[in-house]
């Protein structure tokens, strides 16, 4: 049984316009699968509505099945606001993009770390703070980084933080959605790593979104070509990347060159 | 899973608003259930009259710059003169037991009445009342009345009881000028901001902008007051005056100032509108040194062009009067001259093309800025038209009336208003801002303060006031009403109000 | 900490050094002679030379500056020309009723708008929330004092409920009483204030809820509820503090037509008197009072902003505004 | 219809109303301004729609004259306080370190002063005048509108074609034509409709005080202030100039609204 079982999923406006249509895919446990794409193509309302956090006004239609081991199985579409409260966090979290706006610029880190944790672990008092400490060790983040707001600390450390925050909650699968996009170059490498040792070390099945055909290699087993709110093409990353068959991943897979062979004459 | 203390969160902002709401909701609730400021609810003597006016001292002491406010509020109430000016405008002896004159006029010699002391305790004595007067005609005073002392040569305080003064010259008006003269305590030192009287109230307290409180003086010399408080309660707004007497939060108002609201009192049996003698007139006030206003004939077409009734209609509805001069009927030299220059448009015309402005003219006149006077301005600015006079308004503040017309005569017309009895006096003087020269009333003007007899002086002025008529040496378009607006629950006031004095001490306010 | 409060006090006191000097300087470049005020159509030339010589009108300009400024250092803000009472005693006065007229209001014109514009944020999709909006905003479209009349009209004249105006002559001491006699003016006040308010609270919040971390906090599974309460409210905060400090200011001054209107004995009727008296010593006093109200309040606004805001901590006093 | 189209159109209908009757009273007005021969307060009728005042006046025909006086209150404090407004907050844009920093607070301080208490003293040295209350409102409006555009203006500058042309020689007058103004202008223009809405309530209330246009100007303030005392016996002069004042300025924010909207499509969430 999948961990994530998305069936036939389409979003549209209100008036009717199709924003995405006809989306499927599984995700089995400790499973990673890529999701890429241009913008424009889908993927972060995909991302979104798999949640249940679209903004209102925006209609879905189709399955969004989760069955996490040892729980009930929830359908996200139609469901009601507790039963999603109960899905996020505690069976699958995000990682956003923009570390310096997704997280709170009023609250310390190691704070908007606790709340997550306290929520869903349901922990207090010295339990939370050793929890808070070790989520931000597990991201290699020093203990003071806790004290500090998100203005205060670098992107990296930033996206470490987030990324601690998500993984605290202990879920069964996390959504990164574009999670090194806004980072630097160097840093990105850094923060790629870490996110695939995290999920490795807790058999955590991943999501992740990005436009950038070479990062996904990197860290997913499968791929999902969206363009223009439609799957275009899947497979496994090996498939994608030594036989293409549709033109707008071959162009995705050009690009992907084009800035390895960059990247290369940078870093001898 | 839910975990109730989500819940309870959530629950925080929620309940935190509603607590807010809640307190103030109850206290404005609270707000609106005490009682109000309004009436007490006591009657007879122990009764609270609250007095509505738009006129608040500017201070306390009627030499120093206190205004019309001090006088209407401590006048007779707080503080007494020698001698009373009753509501009928006769003047008795209040301070004085007695006084008599010398055969030349020139030396008076009053005798203080015993008994009476101040509310601070001390006893009235002559020195109190040399003190009063020399207050009066100090370099520094500010008394609308200092000039008409003048002729004072002397002033002495032979006895406790006994003040004489002496005359440079004789002075017909002196005892009746002696009822605007307060006798206050020699030895207060802050006259401005507190008060220290001989009448049948001390002052309680003043809060400025807002209420002047008097309590009734049980060691009072004469007959008690009627009611034991008295507040004068002081609004900047006519409008705002009204509402407080509709709401009740005042029992009577000294002095209305907004004709369009008698309406609602007029209609309505729980109020009652007294009509009373006033002093106050309005003036087109001709500049009468400088053409076209030099001519005669020029000034009495204006005047015929007014339609005055209807002026005074549109503005006062019923209330006022109309006048043909400077002089109001309460003063002893009163006639009925309305009929020297009467309302005749032919008249006008005819005098026009005497004066050689059949063609018309344009003329600016100087409009202060406050009621009545710019609607006043655009009322006479149609009617002259009738005429072929073009008028320009040009609106001036006060301040500006005071430097340019008052003191610089740079104007060609203007508008305003003088409030007090006997100031007809004012054209004996040339070079008073109006600028009317006639040597032959200023003869008569200074003859009749001269004068032996008060006859004398009212034939004499009664002639000067013909004189003035015949000249139109202004327009005097109108007399105010002296309107004083009262709850039918109290009685007993003064509705003249002459020279802006209020008596309060006779008012009682029945229960209900 | 210590170097930012020490930094804004130096302004604080420098704006207000400079804002006397202009207030001084302002009132005395205005023509007109403020010795008319106390003259009557029977002054005699002596009592005309008199006046002047009671206002200082005879003497130089910085000889007037010097006296008065003397006086503000030992907090002596002078004797009115008009009364020849001292200024300082009756501010003071007259705060009784303004004070509290401002401050009631405020915090009613806040209870009104921050619930309110909360809605109109959240409903902003909504037609209800449409015309939520449109309502508010109506309330910028009206002149405050015709609310005023309206109100006295209602609940004065007709059902009698409130009183039309005045002030107690107790003051606070029947609160009952005074209470009463501020309610209309504080609603006048409020309603009008609390349609800009609800503006801001609208945008603020809007902010809010399109903000990525409120996202974040839900995806990592708060309520709706709980996201805002813990992150969204204090975020919406700082830009509404800062535009409660202006709106606080401008009520304080903004007063004058409302205490017209209801006949309330007020900073702001006390001003309006000293203008058309041009009775110098009253306009200043009332103004420096002011001018210090509103430094103060900026001052306190700029401050609380910072304790909410940890970006702010770092930067400079009046600088990246 | 889009939504800023309707805020636009709404607002048009509702300033072109007072527009039309301003317009209109030029030419043709029920009664004649000064005509008294209403009789003295009389009721609502056919013959008088908002019954007469005191002096027997047409309360209509003051109405619509005193469209004229609001519309021209309000234009002639835009054009002021507009024109003084963009110069200075230039200037300022301009304007480098403590000049700058001083520009900025001093325009602070004036604005924490309200509108009306500025003009109150601006009427008190000039006189009450249609000319001063245009003056003084216009000048306190003008405040407002340098430190919106000393911000505008620096944005403006901080971007890279801006310094570009600067670092290349262009004078400092043609950047401003060619660069500044195109830019900021929209933001203008949507401050501008609002400041004029806000200019015709000042207005009101300075009359209201006595301190507005005098008689024979009959403005919309001064109607309700003369209103006031008769409100039991006539309460439509209490109504009928407040509702005109709030249809025109009304109509001046949603005109504001729809401006904004077509100028900054992106702006449209933080209105």
């Amino acid at each position: 049984m999948s961990l994530l079982a998305v069936d036939r999923l389409a979003i549209c406006t209100a008036d009717g316009t199709p924003l995405v249509s006809d989306i499927s895919f599984e995700l089995p446990s400790g499973g990673r699968l890529g999701v890429i794409g241009e913008s424009g193509s889908g993927k972060s309302l995909t991302t979104l509505a798999l949640l249940g956090l679209l903004p209102a006004g925006l209609r879905v239609s189709g399955s969004i099945r989760f069955h996490p081991a040892g729980g009930e199985p929830v359908q996200v579409v139609g469901a009601s606001e507790s039963a999603l409260r109960r899905l996020r966090g505690r069976v699958a979290t995000v990682v956003f993009q923009e570390p310096s706006t997704a997280l709170d610029p009023l609250m310390r880190l190691g704070d908007q770390i606790g709340a997550s944790v306290r929520r869903t672990r349901g922990l207090r008092g010295p339990a939370l703070r050793a929890a808070v400490l070790s989520a931000l060790a597990d991201v290699g983040l020093d203990h003071r980084i806790g004290r500090a707001y998100p203005h205060e600390v670098s992107g990296g450390q930033r996206q470490r933080a987030a990324i601690a925050a998500a993984v605290a909650c202990r879920p069964a699968l996390l959504v990164a959605d574009e999670p090194t996009t806004a980072l630097d170059v160097t840093v990105q490498a850094d923060v790629l790593a870490l996110l695939d040792r995290l999920v490795a070390d807790r058999g955590l099945a991943l999501l992740f979104i990005s436009h950038d055909l070479a990062v996904v290699s990197r860290i997913a087993e499968r791929v999902l070509v969206l363009d223009r709110g439609s799957a275009i093409e899947s497979g496994t990353v090996t498939e994608i990347l030594t036989a293409p068959r549709h033109p707008v991943t071959r162009a995705l897979l050009e690009s992907a060159r084009h800035l390895d062979a960059a990247l290369e004459v940078r870093q001898p | 899973m839910t975990e109730p203390s989500t819940n309870v969160k959530e629950h925080i902002p929620v309940r935190k608003i509603l607590t807010a709401v809640v307190a103030v909701a109850f206290g404005l609730g609270l707000a609106a259930c005490a009682p109000d400021d309004g009436p007490s609810t006591a009657s007879g003597a122990d009764a609270t009259i609250d007095v509505g006016s738009l006129y608040e001292p500017q201070n306390l002491d009627n030499t120093g710059g206190g205004g019309q406010g001090v006088t209407e509020a401590l006048n007779g109430n707080v503080y007494e003169g020698l001698f009373r000016l009753t509501d009928d405008g006769k003047v008795e002896n209040l301070l004085v037991s007695d006084y008599s004159v010398s055969g030349d006029g020139l030396t008076y010699t009053f005798t203080l009445r015993s008994g009476v002391t101040f509310h601070s305790g001390k006893p009235l004595t002559a020195a109190d009342a040399k003190y009063s007067l020399e207050k009066v005609i100090a370099p520094d005073s500010k008394s609308a009345r200092k000039s008409s002392f003048g002729p004072i040569g002397g002033i002495t305080a032979p006895g406790d009881s006994t003040l004489v003064v002496t005359l440079k010259t004789r002075s017909i008006s002196f005892v009746y000028n002696l009822s605007y003269v307060w006798i206050v305590n020699a030895g207060n030192q802050s006259p401005t901001t507190t008060a220290d009287g001989t009448g049948p109230y001390r002052l309680a307290s003043w809060q400025r902008g807002a209420t002047l409180s008097l309590s009734r003086f049980d060691g009072y010399w004469g007959t008690k007051a009627s009611n034991k408080d008295v507040v004068f309660h002081y609004f900047t707004d006519a409008s705002a005056l009204n509402n407080a007497l509709l709401t009740d939060q005042i029992d009577i108002i000294t002095s209305e100032q907004s004709p369009d609201a008698l309406d609602q009192f007029t209609a309505n049996p729980a109020y009652r509108v007294n009509d009373g003698a006033s002093t106050t007139k309005l003036l087109l006030a001709f500049n009468d040194r400088v053409a076209p206003f030099d001519n005669v004939k020029v000034r009495k077409a204006v005047y015929s062009a007014i339609d005055r009734k209807k002026l005074l209609e549109s503005i006062w509805g019923p209330h006022g009067k109309l006048i043909g001069s400077m002089v109001p009927p309460s003063d002893p030299w009163y006639e009925d001259l309305t009929n020297a220059n009467p309302y005749d448009i032919d008249l006008a015309k005819r005098l026009l093309a005497e004066a050689g402005h059949g063609g018309g003219f344009s003329f600016t006149l100087d409009t202060p800025n406050y009621d009545p006077h710019p609607i006043v301005a655009t009322f006479l600015k149609s009617e002259l038209a009738k005429v072929g006079i073009t008028v320009t308004i040009k609106v001036i503040s006060a301040d500006e009336w005071y430097t340019k017309v008052f003191q610089k005569h740079d104007f060609v017309a203007t508008l305003q208003e003088h409030v007090n009895d006997r100031d007809v006096v004012w054209y004996g003087n040339p070079d008073f801002y109006w600028g009317y020269d006639s040597p032959q009333v200023t003869r008569w003007v200074r003859q009749a303060e001269q004068a032996a007899t008060a006859d004398e002086q009212t034939a004499l002025l009664k002639q000067a006031n013909r004189q003035l008529a015949q000249d139109a040496a202004s327009v005097w378009l109108y007399l105010y009403p002296q309107i004083v607006v009262a709850s039918t629950r109290v009685s007993g006031y003064p509705v003249n109000g002459l020279n802006s004095q209020f008596y309060v001490y006779g008012i009682t306010k029945r229960e209900g | 900490m210590v170097r930012y409060l020490v930094r804004r006090g130096g302004l604080l006191v420098a704006s207000l050094l400079l804002a006397s000097v202009a207030l001084f300087l302002l009132l005395r470049v205005l023509p007109g002679d403020p010795a008319n005020a106390l003259l009557t159509v029977d002054a005699t030339p002596e009592q005309i030379e008199a006046a002047q010589r009671q206002v200082g009108s005879d003497r130089s300009l910085p000889e007037q500056f010097v006296t008065w400024f003397g006086q503000l250092a030992r907090l002596d803000l002078g004797r009115s020309f008009v009364s020849t009472l001292p200024v300082g005693p009756e501010i003071v006065d007259r705060l009784v009723v303004t004070l509290p007229l401002t401050l009631f209001a405020f915090a009613l014109a806040i209870v009104i708008a921050v619930p309110v514009g909360y809605l109109c944020a959240r409903w902003s999709r909504t037609w209800y929330g449409a015309g939520l909006s449109a309502l508010s905003q109506l309330g910028i479209a009206v002149p405050a004092f015709w609310v005023g009349m309206l109100l006295i009209f209602v609940f004065a004249l007709r059902l009698r409920v409130f009183p039309s105006g005045g002030f107690p002559r107790a003051g606070w001491a029947d609160p009952g009483a005074a209470l009463t006699s501020l309610t209309l003016p504080v609603l006048t006040i409020a309603l009008v204030m609390s349609a800009s308010l609800i503006r801001y609270v609208r945008s603020a919040t809007l902010d809010v809820l399109g903000s990525d971390y409120l996202r974040t906090a839900r995806a990592l599974g708060a309520s709706s509820a709980e996201a805002m309460w813990r992150h969204g409210l204090r975020n919406a905060a700082g830009p509404v503090v800062s535009v409660l400090g202006v709106e606080l200011a401008t009520t304080f001054l903004g007063a004058v037509v409302v205490e017209s209107v209801f006949a309330l004995p007020g900073l702001g009727s006390m001003l309006v008197k000293g203008i058309t008296q041009h009775d110098y010593p009253v306009v200043q006093g009332v103004l420096f009072v002011s001018t210090v109200a509103v430094l103060v309040i900026g001052f306190l606004a700029d401050l609380a902003q910072r304790l909410i805001d940890p970006r702010l901590r770092g930067s400079s006093p009046g600088g990246s505004r | 219809m889009s939504r800023h189209r309707r805020s636009l159109v709404a607002g048009g209908i509702l300033v072109g109303l007072t527009c039309a009757a301003a317009l209109i009273s030029l030419l043709w007005t029920p009664y004649p301004v000064s005509d008294t021969s209403g009789g003295r307060l009389a009721p609502v009728t056919a013959a008088h729609l908002l019954g007469t005042d005191r002096l027997g006046r047409d309360l209509a025909t003051q109405l619509m004259v005193g469209a004229r006086i609001a519309l021209e209150t309000g234009l002639g404090a835009v054009v002021v306080g507009g024109t003084l407004g963009v110069l200075v907050g230039i200037a300022a844009g301009f304007a480098q370190r403590w000049l700058d920093d001083g520009l900025a607070a001093l325009l602070d301080i004036v604005i924490a002063f309200p509108t009306l208490l500025l003009a109150m003293l601006v009427v008190a040295a000039r006189g009450a005048s249609l000319g001063s209350a245009i003056l003084a409102l216009g000048l306190a409006m003008s405040a407002v509108v340098a430190r919106l555009t000393r911000i505008l203006v620096k944005r403006v500058l901080a971007q890279d074609f801006v310094t570009a042309s600067l670092v290349s020689g262009t004078s400092w007058p043609r950047v401003v034509a060619e660069h500044v103004l195109p830019n900021i202008w929209p933001t203008l223009a949507v401050n501008l409709a609002l400041q004029f809405g806000l200019a015709v309530l000042a207005e009101a209330s300075l009359s209201y005080l006595g301190l507005g246009a005098p008689p024979p100007n009959q403005s919309w303030g001064r109607m309700l202030q003369e209103a006031q005392s008769t409100v039991l016996v006539a309460p439509a002069g209490l109504v009928a100039p407040g509702l005109a004042l709030v249809v025109l300025v009304v109509g001046a924010n949603l005109v504001a609204d729809g401006l904004r909207e077509v100028a900054d499509p992106l702006a449209r969430r933080s209105s």
